[in-house]
């Protein structure tokens, strides 16, 4: 367990490029994380030398392919601390809802309800918006506190006996605020509901242990994980994904087809439809075995640093107002904020010409723009490999923003 | 092609302008349009005259670039067709994408030259167009 | 456009392994082609240099990475000759069909049929029937030949004004079989009933002209066309496309959201929920750009002359039985047998031994396995890199499962 | 590890008996699996007496592998109470992955050695076993 951040960037190539003529300061982890070496290589000694369908070869490139897209699996399990055959890979964190909102969701009636949050990601919300016209259910939501949270004070408002799933993000996309969980889970418990979290925010920044979070249902996706596009996974307590109807269909995922009927595979087998990505299911594993070797209580508090870092320059500047969380407590380095006069675009126009990567729009999250009345904000986001010099060009470009279109 | 190039003095002047509220009242046709990428929104009226355009005003919500556009269309649209309207939206598309010049009826986007080098920028410019293409097909006499 | 078989070999890594001591015959293209050093560099290069989240980024590695995910939608496009804007990216052949069995079929009613084959792969029978039974619809199969091929024959008896959907596979992946299309497009035109080719199996085989073939949707998945896991594609007349609702729901695929309700982009975003396969679609893209380089008619000539060895071996051994067509008119390179007295599995088990990959098993067509009333069979199937001494290889195998398990 | 390890003489023998059908008529218990990944299928019948196994019949469609599997369980079973069925299979699977050595009931097994180095194959030794678990489940005691 070790962590010596600048022996970690030379782990990541991308970081040693310059963009318009600039040093690269990515701080859009939150949007897609770069990935080490021990990721672009895995994929690539794969795909080279080990390519095969998996599952059903009984050749040697087959047997390894399979061997080494179960291990992937192990790895999933191992970060989240849940047994592998609860893991189901999907193609990310969308995916992995839209999963759970069509099949699990089959089971409900007409009038059932389903609780999210004003600071949900679209991909938490469109999902079951889509089951709730199919099924007749009801959304609702809780707000959004005036400091980027979840309001917990409006919960035992909002739950209640027809409340059957709480969905909510364990992180905040936007504000970087991390959910009170124990709260969801005791409102949750309270009515006989689920609770699925969205970790795509909070898988990045360190081992989970889900039995002990009292989630019912977890998802998060790879590519933000410091893993490869295009896979993601879904963790869910076995007697839920057994009892489980079938989503997509296809081959792998069945016991026996006729034309009139097929008879399904148990979990995680049965929501696997398809050749699955095997190469970024092992891309992902190779990226939780690299993390793995972080010491994540360092990691936290570097990140931690430098969130303060920004947050002071942010708040140093009049024209600066902040979305989230002021200080560090419950949150974790996602920093959201509007600057007068300029847009977010315009800003991470001008930051891109000095080589600084920010995010600015609706985060997918237009719900809570809405709330606090914007069509978008500007968005820094810290990964492990950020440092002092990026959260300083960063401040250095908001100076030339604001000269250049605040004047 | 650097931000310097996207943020010259011209276009942040025209931003500010595009950045008041110039709507008409009365219009003869009003359009909304957002942008999804982005939630950018230009809301764009139109007064038309023996069939042609006579006054465009709007309101703009968006980025620098798009209130840019927004006032550089205001100036251009007096004297064009509604028909017109997807027509000069392709013209601009096409310039921006490199692919031809820009006709002399919006000789005045010369000013979004560097926007051509940042894809991800042009649907900003165009945005304008958008809610006039919606506004003007609203009075468009070969559409009613 | 040049064709040089050993150079081409020199392109693929993993035809230099040895595997259990032995060169490598890789038979199983069918399963999953092998990849070419320029999709290997094109995924890492992404991913070393190039990686961002598309779409909503202005900084330079967004828009590079949203340039480099379009321009593979335009290289699928050309493979294809359809437009760039009716090309869906999707995790696979599964999820393609899923998407229209789930999206395309909400405008059906009770009792409107769809027709498929008995030749089909699961992936093109399972979506199906779930929509059946949601939608209640009813799935009819045009059988199969003795010869493995759709039994057009029955055809009239099978279309009817209760058609919808015709859905049927390009290429069989058991049998090699390639369908007659314009008979195909005939019965659906003559009852108004849309045509979906399943095209995993023929898109490795040469650039297409959908227009030309007339199919109304068209799939094909990335990895067996030389390119990466995790990617497909499907495409869909535009009128098509935009009549149909969202299937999955998510980020990037919406105009705008509240918590009430949603509005939806156009295609091809309206069907891409989520952060798509960036680095899978660049590759694919790069797949695409090396097969273009070739002269097919000098690949397909190769293809057949390693089908004729491989068919006349196969002929004169008694033990074995030949499913799908005997000779070379309208079949490509994938043959399935059946060996008196060896089990697939175990005749694949002999052959890995020797370096040669094979696959035994249903090849997720159980319904064709019924119809020849077999367990399964025993598949060979053979891609641009294939040589003679791969055919030999297999043969020379053959001999000893004889020796060993039918004495 | 090579095919000719898997199939050394005396696998081949037990397969070739665990090819034919010794299906029990009559029988106490019969349950059918398939193997969801190659279609393979396996009939198991079992005869009871005292609470105990007297005889084990099968029909096996299937692989080498798995048909002297069946043939070797036919051999073994004999003795062996309904409720063991998990337990054995257990044993055979944690042998086959190299975790544990065979317990003596399933000595025969050790024939099996080389599958320990094919993951991919021990399914097809261990689906004997799941039919076994179906059947044992009808006429197990404890279970009514
Ligand atoms: C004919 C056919 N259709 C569909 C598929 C499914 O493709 P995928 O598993 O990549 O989704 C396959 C291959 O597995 C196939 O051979
Ligand atoms: C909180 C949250 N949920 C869900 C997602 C969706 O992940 P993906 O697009 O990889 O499916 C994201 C990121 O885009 C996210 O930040």
């Amino acid at each position: 367990m070790t962590f010596d951040p600048a022996a970690l960037r030379a782990q990541f190539p991308i970081l040693a490029r310059r963009v318009r003529g600039q040093p690269l300061h990515y701080l859009d982890s939150a949007a897609t994380a770069q990935v080490p070496l021990a990721v672009l290589d895995a994929v690539r000694t794969h795909d080279a030398m080990h390519r095969a369908n998996v599952h059903r070869g009984v050749h040697a490139l087959a047997e390894e392919a399979t061997q080494a897209y179960e291990a992937a699996r192990g790895a999933v399990a191992g970060w989240l601390n849940v047994a592998p055959d609860e893991v189901i890979f999907t193609s990310g964190a969308t995916a992995a809802i839209n999963l759970v909102a069509q099949s699990w969701t089959r089971s409900l009636s007409p009038g059932d309800e389903i609780l999210l949050t004003e600071l949900e990601h679209h991909s938490n919300i469109v999902p079951w918006q889509l089951a709730a016209e199919r099924q007749g259910l009801v959304l609702r939501a809780l707000p959004a506190t005036a400091e980027g949270r979840i309001d917990l004070a409006a919960l035992p408002a909002m739950v209640g006996a027809r409340t059957k799933l709480i969905a909510a993000t364990h992180v905040s996309n936007v504000t970087g605020a991390v959910t009170d969980v124990a709260a969801l889970v005791a409102a949750a418990r309270s009515c006989g509901a689920k609770l699925l979290l969205d970790g795509s925010q909070r898988a990045p920044h360190g081992p989970l242990d889900i039995p002990a979070l009292g989630a019912d249902f977890y998802v998060f996706t790879g590519h933000k994980l410091y893993g490869p596009n295009g896979i993601g996974a879904l963790w869910a307590r076995r007697e839920i994904l057994a009892a489980m109807p079938p989503f997509l269909g296809g081959g792998e995922m069945i016991r026996r087809v006729t034309i009139e009927r097929s008879t399904y595979a148990d979990p995680p087998r049965r929501f696997e439809a398809g050749t699955p990505p095997i190469a970024q299911a092992i891309g992902l594993g190779a990226a939780i075995g690299f993390l793995s070797t972080l010491d994540w209580s360092a990691v936290a508090a570097h990140e931690m640093s430098l969130t303060q870092r920004l947050l002071d320059g942010l708040a140093a500047d009049r024209r600066i107002r902040i979305f989230g969380p002021a200080g560090l407590q419950s949150r974790i380095g996602v920093v959201s904020f509007d600057m007068e006069g300029a847009h977010p675009h315009d800003i991470c126009q001008i930051l891109d010409a000095r080589g600084v990567a920010c995010r600015g729009g609706h985060h997918c999250a237009q719900p809570l723009m809405d709330r606090f009345d914007l069509a978008g904000t500007t968005r820094a986001s810290i990964g492990i490999y950020n440092d002092a010099s990026d959260i300083d060009a960063l401040l250095d470009g908001l100076d030339e923003v604001a000269r250049r279109l605040c004047a | 092609m650097t931000a310097d190039d996207l943020y010259q003095a011209e276009i942040v002047a025209r931003a500010k302008s595009g950045a008041g509220d110039s709507r008409l009242d009365p219009h003869d046709a009003r359009a909304t349009v957002d942008n999804p990428l982005c939630g950018d929104r230009v809301t764009l009226d139109l007064s038309l005259a023996a069939g042609h355009v006579v006054a465009l005003g709007h309101r703009t919500r968006g980025c620098a670039l798009c209130q840019a556009a927004a006032e550089t269309l205001r100036r251009c649209a007096p004297g064009m067709a509604p028909s017109e309207a997807p027509a000069h939206r392709e013209a601009l598309a096409a310039y921006l994408a490199g692919r031809q010049d820009l006709p002399e009826r919006l000789a005045d986007f010369s000013a979004f030259a560097p926007v051509r080098s940042h894809p991800s920028r042009q649907g900003c410019v165009l945005l304008p167009f958008e809610a006039f293409i919606e506004a003007a097909a609203m009075v468009d006499p070969d559409r009613r």
